[in-house]
């Protein structure tokens, strides 16, 4: 990577950020994105809001058993969707990230389909909602287990590296995950290796109702690199241009061969933690007034004001058309039948062993008398 | 006397025990301000404070690790795993520190700990909400195991597990924390690790179970008994030591035995218990042994009551015995 | 032929495979420069250099987990895990990564990848050094779980392993490394996965049994044939899948069923073998299928040949079966 | 701790160091210890390095299974043991920490007891050789799960905070056991709860084969300290007084409620990893060699003659007084017999359940017949 090129200095005491809260450009550089681009972060990240209150309905309306919302990651998952070669490079999500799988590209028929846990998810239906995974966009199937995906993301960035495939591997999670004993093990064999990958904490300062003054005693979660080698960086996630930009620069460091970095967007979560939480057993409602104060969406609707490139009618007909997709999506994946329960003895293995075979003989026998 | 769920049953016994004994002390994800995602700590942070009460950082090693450290040094904690399911990044702890510290030091240094966790399916939790772990615990010398399924078992067995001077892990399924309320002593009342309840006394046959799998069991029970059958329940409660006079003598008496568990059937608790039966009481036996149990496979989301043994599955399993 | 020691074939069968598939890879705690602890790589980096045969940092969670990243994305690594008893720091990315990915996502996924360790007691390495915790895995959907016992079976299963589209953990029983050579063909064979072996025809008697505790299976069997009896010996070879219809021809023939292991005894692979064969033969055994296994402590230095089962206490256990 | 008593800085770029190659005090400060002291370290060094020499003796003779040379170690062994409160504070050791326990107390019949594996050893020769433990010297049983201790020394160190006992857990561990999750996960909760303990890597930049280049790419070790916000000491393992003073700083600071540090001591190993190692496989002689060069004793006994305080004399008897006690002490752990087998079954747990009841009929049957 050309040194004129790098634009970010690792291990700021302040977040990185590129607009300021009234919208303002703030940076020391030109963007020099088209405005189309422009216009498509903000595209995404209404999608992405949208569809977290979509899945609030589903939740209500009974229609499925969990959800995670993402409601004020948006800025930081459309940024990080944006950076990466969708297709090409290998994006290692954590159960936060539906507003990302889709700003990267997985259907809307797909993830309904996952989170009614019918016939229309991909992966069967075996896992909980908030679970998305592609083969074809090289999205890595989510796995409940926090920080338990961080190896094999560092696997994957090496295999990349054996092989010289010119991808990158990006892997997310939250500020909890980076106090499992595999986050670290991960990041530090990664580092080692110099292995092509970019580690991402979506750092919304809880773990359900932790605080991460509970969490960790360092500064933040980017000074943590100190402990492996590698560039931190300390990012406002709340300003979608800063998560893109920094994203971009990690992953294309990578690419080139650098080695890994570690990227902290700081974001709030204006949800609880889950369906199954009530967050005012541990968050004040005056704490999570202010932090709606501090919308990603408006901020960069007033980036998009002053760069004279927004327009109430299209903002007014983008979230018609939105809405519309999702609907026809959700009612496309409700069609889908229940998935057959001898399912359940596939892809245990490549084939079934004779175990399997008789268990699955016992079920049928149930099934049909 | 005062009707509790299980889960206020857990409630009750660790304010209990807290109050008796200062080294006593919780420790886990969320169980502190929250109450436990489960609220099985709640209003226990309000009563005791942070440090008996301690939110700790994510994860199960620091969790596990520390209890052991904190029970070496006098203390009597009592760690929350989130959910079965994720005890294994921690379970190196439990396995190589918890389990084998008296043995190792040559009894000079022990862990007398409990570790608590949620476990089994039925909750829609998928794979990793969902495991019944039990077997690997009870396969791992030093480690006692209870998986209980009443609220006065669950009440009376964790005041004993946090009296014990060995690690304890202690099992609740999730799935009847708030299934039934049932009389529960205020007043103080152990129940001895180790001992099976004989939920209902039998001749024709003897159903073995624990845990979640209790529930069909006794339905079970209670259609072959409309059938006019006599089965004998038998709750293992604890699975490590399993009380195996109760279970033999039942056996003896019956002659047709059926381990009920929805854990992995592969060398399983239930495996444990049918082949130790075999063993000791092959000339007493009206017909082999049988086991019903879940499935080996991941627990999937869509076959969330299916993977568990069923009341049909049971029922059809005893036919087998009983027509044998 | 040339002959091997089961650390040569393994070395052998890791050269071969890598050699014909580039995308093979060795990765663990001192593979590459130092060839092994046990030598089992010994050479491989020379021949392959370091991306190929990688010193990995100390922590098995990062070896086994990036495995799974790596056979994710089309590599063919084999970890090494320098002890078995070192798993568990590494365990929940066997557990919950490795043996659910393909699983959990509807196929999409999938980590052909082998987890190789030297396993068992025997050579006074005290509790961490000694453990045999095969049923762990096998209790575990999602893995194949390949204990060996021989040079030539350890080649031709390694191979397959590695061919193998799913994790397969695969351990070496080390007390066997330098025990014995035996013939190995230097040209391609492969083992099915999931095929016991009969070491010995007979009919009085099946004793079966795997890995390390083969050696006192055999002498055992050896002294009762200069006793006059007739046993018939099976080595499972493979414990998950394992070779179900050997076992029960074998033991439907001879009536009486022994499993020998040096694992500990609950919850157990010879429990899951004994407790099938009782409910499948249970009319046709003569004798209650009986365990001699581990013991259900931590492994003892001070009696580290004693906590295995001795000639003595199969010949005993056989004895009550032969005399039943 | 009063802020005048803080004499050394965190994340120094060069190792701490006190007394130079010649011997000659460099610190900017007095060293103010009585010279009964300073031969004291001596004694202790001498006695490390002795007990050293005998093990490798009883395995060349094959009285013993294995041992952990701890040859190079010793300054770095001596400094903590004496920084410590002996039988007051807590430590938790590992494997090759005998001239550490050595000096800390633990008696030396013991130590042959537990390295020749008979009844001589108080933990009942249920581990390998280098295994030592003490419940009377507060000496937390060695596991030889690397890192696997220190999850528990944080927790010992929470108990003593919470209960206010004014003790101190200090926990050894080499550089490779940083890599492994459970020390992260230890560190970071210690940190989060201000918990008095001192984590103190002996940093021989070897990992059995493994150099530490491939084990972190991080400066050093202390450097990781930042990730938990916590003080790291970047330290000359080889200087006894360096490794005494910052440790003793460390453990104050810990006892006044100042929270856990990280101190690395840099050193060498002198000898293979283990008597089942044969390092010439990746070592080169050379390295060796000049390792050798830098040996602790030769380098502390030239400060003594600076201050004065050498005695040929005085060092003739020393050696002939410890290598008397060493021999006396392995000949009386040779004296014991087997341990008792069916000891086997004891401290499974504090009473036998019906199942090891059982099994321990089952093996005495055998042993009688
Ligand atoms: C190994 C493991 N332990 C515990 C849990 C339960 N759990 C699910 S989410 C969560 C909090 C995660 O917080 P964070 O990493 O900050 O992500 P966020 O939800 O805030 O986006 C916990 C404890 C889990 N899924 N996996
Ligand atoms: C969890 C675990 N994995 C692997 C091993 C095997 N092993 C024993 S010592 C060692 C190297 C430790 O190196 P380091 O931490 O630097 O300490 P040193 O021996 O250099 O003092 C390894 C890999 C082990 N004991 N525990
Ligand atoms: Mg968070
Ligand atoms: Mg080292």
């Amino acid at each position: 990577m050309v040194q004129e090129k790098v634009r970010f200095q690792p291990f700021s005491s302040e977040p990185i950020r590129l607009v300021d809260e009234q919208g303002r450009w703030i940076a020391p550089f030109e963007h020099g994105l088209p405005p189309e681009q422009l216009r498509r972060f903000y595209r995404d990240m209404l999608a992405a809001r949208l569809l977290d209150e979509k899945l609030v309905i589903l939740i209500r309306t009974g229609k499925t058993s969990f959800i995670a919302p993402h409601a004020g990651h948006e800025a930081a998952q459309v940024g990080i969707a944006h950076a990466l070669r969708k297709g090409h490079d290998w994006l290692f999500p954590y159960y936060r990230d539906m507003g990302l799988v889709l700003a990267l590209g997985v259907p809307l028929v797909e993830i309904f389909g996952q989170t009614l846990g019918n016939a229309a998810d991909p992966a069967k239906a075996r896992q909980m909602p908030s679970h998305p995974g592609s083969k074809a966009l090289n999205v890595f199937t989510v796995c409940s287990a926090i920080a338990s995906h961080i190896p094999p993301a560092t696997g994957a960035a090496l295999s990349m590296k054996l092989r010289r495939t010119g991808q990158v591997a990006v892997c997310t999670f939250g500020d909890g995950a980076t106090s499992e004993g595999d986050w670290h093990a991960g990041l530090n064999f990664a580092a080692v290796q110099q292995a092509p990958a970019v580690f991402v904490c979506e750092n919304n300062r809880y773990a359900i109702s932790v605080n991460i003054s509970k969490q960790t005693a360092s500064e933040n979660i980017a000074i943590k690199a100190q402990a492996y080698g590698i560039p931190g960086y300390y990012v406002d996630g709340l300003d979608v241009l800063a998560s893109y930009f920094v994203m971009q620069e990690a992953i294309e460091r990578a690419r080139a061969g650098e080695g890994p970095s570690l990227v902290e967007l700081v974001v709030h979560r204006f949800g609880a933690h889950s369906s199954a939480d009530d967050d005012s057993r541990y968050r004040s409602r005056e704490e999570l007034a202010t932090e709606r104060q501090q919308d990603p969406l408006p901020r960069y609707q007033r980036f998009l004001e002053q760069q004279g490139l927004w327009d109430a009618q299209w903002a007014n007909e983008l979230r018609l058309e939105i809405s519309k997709a999702l609907e026809a999506a959700l009612q496309e994946a409700l069609q889908a039948g229940e998935p057959d329960p001898l399912e359940m003895f596939d892809d245990v293995y490549a084939a079934r062993p004779w175990h399997l075979e008789e268990q699955r003989r016992l079920l049928a026998e149930e099934l049909q008398s | 006397m005062p009707t509790m769920t299980l889960i206020q049953a857990i409630n009750a016994a660790l304010d209990e025990e807290m109050k008796r004994d200062e080294r006593v002390m919780l420790l886990g994800e969320d169980v502190g301000r929250r109450g436990g995602v489960f609220l099985a700590t709640e209003g226990l942070q309000q009563k005791y404070g942070p440090d008996r009460v301690m939110d700790t950082p994510l994860s199960e090693a620091a969790i596990i690790g520390a209890a052991v450290g904190l029970a070496a040094h006098g203390m009597r904690p009592v760690a929350e795993i989130q959910f079965a399911d994720y005890v294994f990044p921690g379970i190196d702890q439990l396995f190589s520190q918890a389990a084998k510290l008296r043995y190792r030091s040559g009894g000079q240094f022990s862990a007398p700990m409990v570790v608590r966790m949620p476990t089994g399916g039925g909750v829609k939790g998928g794979h990793h909400h969902s495991q019944s772990p039990e077997a690997h615990f009870a396969h791992t010398a030093g480690l006692k195991v209870i998986v209980v399924s009443t609220p006065y078992d669950a009440k009376g067995l964790l005041k004993a597990a946090i009296r014990d001077d060995d690690p304890v892990v202690f099992m609740e399924p999730k799935r009847l924390y708030r299934a039934v309320k049932e009389e529960v002593p205020t007043d103080e009342f152990l129940l001895p690790i180790g001992k099976a309840a004989v939920r209902r006394q039998g001749r024709d046959i003897t159903l073995v179970s624990y845990g979640g799998s209790m529930v069909e069991t006794l339905k079970a029970a209670e259609e072959m008994v409309a059938a006019g059958l006599e089965p004998e329940v038998i709750d293992l409660r604890t699975v490590m030591p399993w009380d195996k006079e109760t279970v033999l003598s039942s056996a003896a008496k019956t002659g047709r035995l059926l381990v009920i568990s929805e854990a992995p059937r592969t060398a399983s608790i239930a495996s444990e218990v049918a082949a130790t039966v075999s063993e000791e009481l092959f000339d007493q036996l009206l017909a082999p042994p049988l086991r019903v149990t879940g499935f080996d496979t991941p627990y999937p989301l869509a076959q969330d009551k299916l993977y568990m043994p069923t009341v049909t599955r049971i029922l059809n399993a005893a036919k087998r015995l009983l027509d044998y």
